[in-house]
């Protein structure tokens, strides 16, 4: 079934690519979608439910939408440091402790914060998210675990688990 | 359009000089990808984009095999100090130069001025589309005209491929 | 004529680093870029201004190729290219964990 | 060889599949776009070095991944000659590389003969040839310290 799931993905990229519909493109799409489920599935994900799932996908239109958001509002955060003549940052490392269960929905967490300008995700230990930031605002762990992941974790929740 | 080639080549050569002349050998082979995604640039400004997709993948290719190589040396350059060997390396330097700018002089009379080639010898592809039946010419040339270069071009990546592993594998198969 | 003189520049640095470096893997960035300039100066030859790129497209009946030979000669040159690069990279490999460094100075000294 | 973080694992158990069916893509339609089989073997090679790369290999395994590359190397250089030999037996004008099957319409996938099949060799044994350069120049590697 894991495998299906991936042939489904593939074949569907596969079209994105070549964008015709005629009988020998689809067969040589098919041919190379097989080709590389054979390959790869041993190490593709274990939960492939999920995908048939839609309503996980409104939610992932909301996630995106929340996140262009905030990635536009830490833009200029981030360029108002740049600019000011004083250089108001204090750089650091916090430690972030995610409540998310599976390991797709904290790699996904981890890259929202590194593609938001500003904070970087250093590694993952655990449950445990090492996150660079450009200014840290407070040292108390429940002020910054809010401002950094509460938004977007509650959506992955909905999303993955 | 010239005037963009200049400036992708004026930035390939300071990148060189860079790697060339960088303390630690990290910084040298980073640098050194400097002239290969220049150059892939060069390519899609002169219109190969043949060219320019190989040229990407093996220039990211070639900078991880060299970082892997040297990834775990901790080797400094030492200052290299004036001595009687350097002055004649420069010397010679200096006589290969004037030899080439010569050759250079000599060869840039027969040449056509840049962009204002004459496609004399390729006319005969550039019409041969109908012969191969393949739209992209370069691929119709690859193979259909050239096919011996092709199959010499397989046979010296066989024999590079045997080389490294001869080179490389100490213990036989059998791991005797 | 500019861009020609540039690529003989650029080629004239790989030799000189070939010839006055000590490092083994600046030898071989040496041998590369010296590869890279003749690439771009054969490709450079068979540019036309303001030619297309040399794919045949049923819609438009313009003629006005870019020289593809020299692009179809270059296309396997490339790939030649990493594979020698490899070969020089073992070899590279192989001297160090002979002799410990990258130097041939050391390597020659060390020799016997 | 010690693998990497999970950030990279994670993504490069979506990513490798992508690449390759583009390797495949780009093979595929060689005789069409720009590419063939050298751009499509190395982006194939690509997709297995960021793997070995992201996962960390085991030796053993790897060396049996790599003489299964050898073969596919070598039964790539047969096939490209016996392609080529092809033209000298079948066909009517007796060359070495003649192109003899029916050229079709340029522009259709099903097109320019024998290039398609040549594309596809081609694009194999670059893609082994390459793989096999990085497992032995990452791999072997360690093993000459033992």
């Amino acid at each position: 079934m894991k495998k299906i799931t991936l042939f489904i993905i593939l074949f569907l990229i596969w079209m994105a690519f070549s964008f015709n519909l005629e009988t020998a493109n689809i067969l040589s799409g098919v041919f190379a979608a097989l080709l590389t489920t054979l390959i790869f599935s041993s190490r593709f994900l274990t939960s492939w439910k999920k995908f048939y799932n839609p309503v996980r996908y409104f939610w992932l239109i909301i996630y995106i939408i929340i996140f262009v958001w905030e990635c536009i509002k830490a833009n200029f955060d981030v360029a108002y440091r740049v600019l000011s003549p004083r250089m108001p940052i204090k750089p650091g490392i916090v430690k972030v402790h995610s409540s998310l269960k599976t390991e797709i929905a904290k790699v996904i967490l981890a890259n929202s914060i590194t593609m938001t300008p500003g904070t970087i995700t250093v590694d993952i230990i655990d449950s445990d998210l090492y996150v660079h930031w450009i200014y840290v605002k407070s040292d108390d762990p429940a002020y910054y675990t809010k401002k950094i992941i509460g938004r977007f974790e509650t959506l992955l929740k909905r999303i993955f688990e | 359009m010239e005037i963009y080639l200049i400036i992708m080549l004026i930035l390939m050569i300071c990148g060189s000089l860079f790697s060339l002349h960088a303390k630690d050998l990290l910084s040298a082979v980073i640098s050194y990808g400097i002239v290969g995604f220049g150059l892939v640039i060069s390519f899609l400004l002169l219109q190969a984009p043949d060219l320019a997709i190989v040229q990407v993948v093996i220039e990211i290719v070639t900078l991880v095999i060299m970082i892997a190589v040297i990834k775990d040396t901790t080797e400094v350059q030492d200052k290299q100090t004036a001595s009687f060997s350097q002055f004649i390396y420069l010397l010679v330097l200096l006589l290969f130069t004037i030899a080439f700018y010569l050759a250079f002089d000599k060869i840039s009379g027969s040449l056509s001025p840049f962009g204002q080639h004459t496609t004399r010898m390729a006319t005969a592809y550039t019409q041969g589309v109908h012969e191969t039946g393949s739209a992209n010419l370069v691929t119709g040339i690859v193979f259909g005209f050239r096919g011996y270069d092709t199959l010499g071009e397989a046979t010296v990546l066989f024999t590079a491929v045997i080389g490294v592993l001869t080179i490389l594998r100490l213990k036989g198969k059998k791991g005797e | 004529m500019i861009p020609f003189i540039l690529c003989l520049i650029l080629f004239l640095i790989g030799l000189y680093g070939i010839i006055t470096q000590k490092n083994l893997i600046k030898i071989i960035i040496g041998l590369a870029i010296m590869e890279y300039s003749v690439n771009l100066f054969l490709i450079m030859i068979g540019y036309i201004e303001g030619g297309t790129a040399p794919i045949f497209a049923e819609k438009f009946h313009l003629n006005n190729y870019v020289d593809p030979l020299p692009q179809a000669m270059i296309l396997t040159a490339i790939v030649i290219g990493l594979a020698t690069t490899a070969l020089l990279l073992a070899m590279a490999i192989r001297l160090y964990r002979k002799y410990g460094t990258f130097d041939i100075r050391k390597i020659n000294s060390l020799k016997g | 060889m010690k693998g990497m973080t999970i950030i990279v694992r994670k993504v490069t158990q979506f990513i490798a599949p992508i690449i390759f069916l583009f390797g495949l893509y780009i093979v595929f339609y060689g005789h069409l776009t720009p590419g063939g089989g050298f751009a499509g073997g190395v982006i194939m090679a690509s997709a297995f070095i960021l793997q070995i790369l992201a996962n960390g290999e085991i030796l053993d395994k790897l060396r049996q991944e790599e003489s299964g590359l050898e073969f596919l190397e070598s039964g790539a250089i047969l096939g490209f000659l016996i392609i080529a030999g092809l033209g000298l037996i079948i066909s009517s004008s007796f060359v070495f590389f003649s192109n003899f099957i029916n050229k079709g319409i340029v522009g259709k996938l099903l097109s320019a003969g024998m290039i398609p099949l040549e594309n596809i060799i081609v694009g194999t044994e670059v893609c082994a040839a390459i793989t096999t350069i990085f497992i032995a120049l990452v791999v072997f590697k360690d093993e000459v310290a033992l």
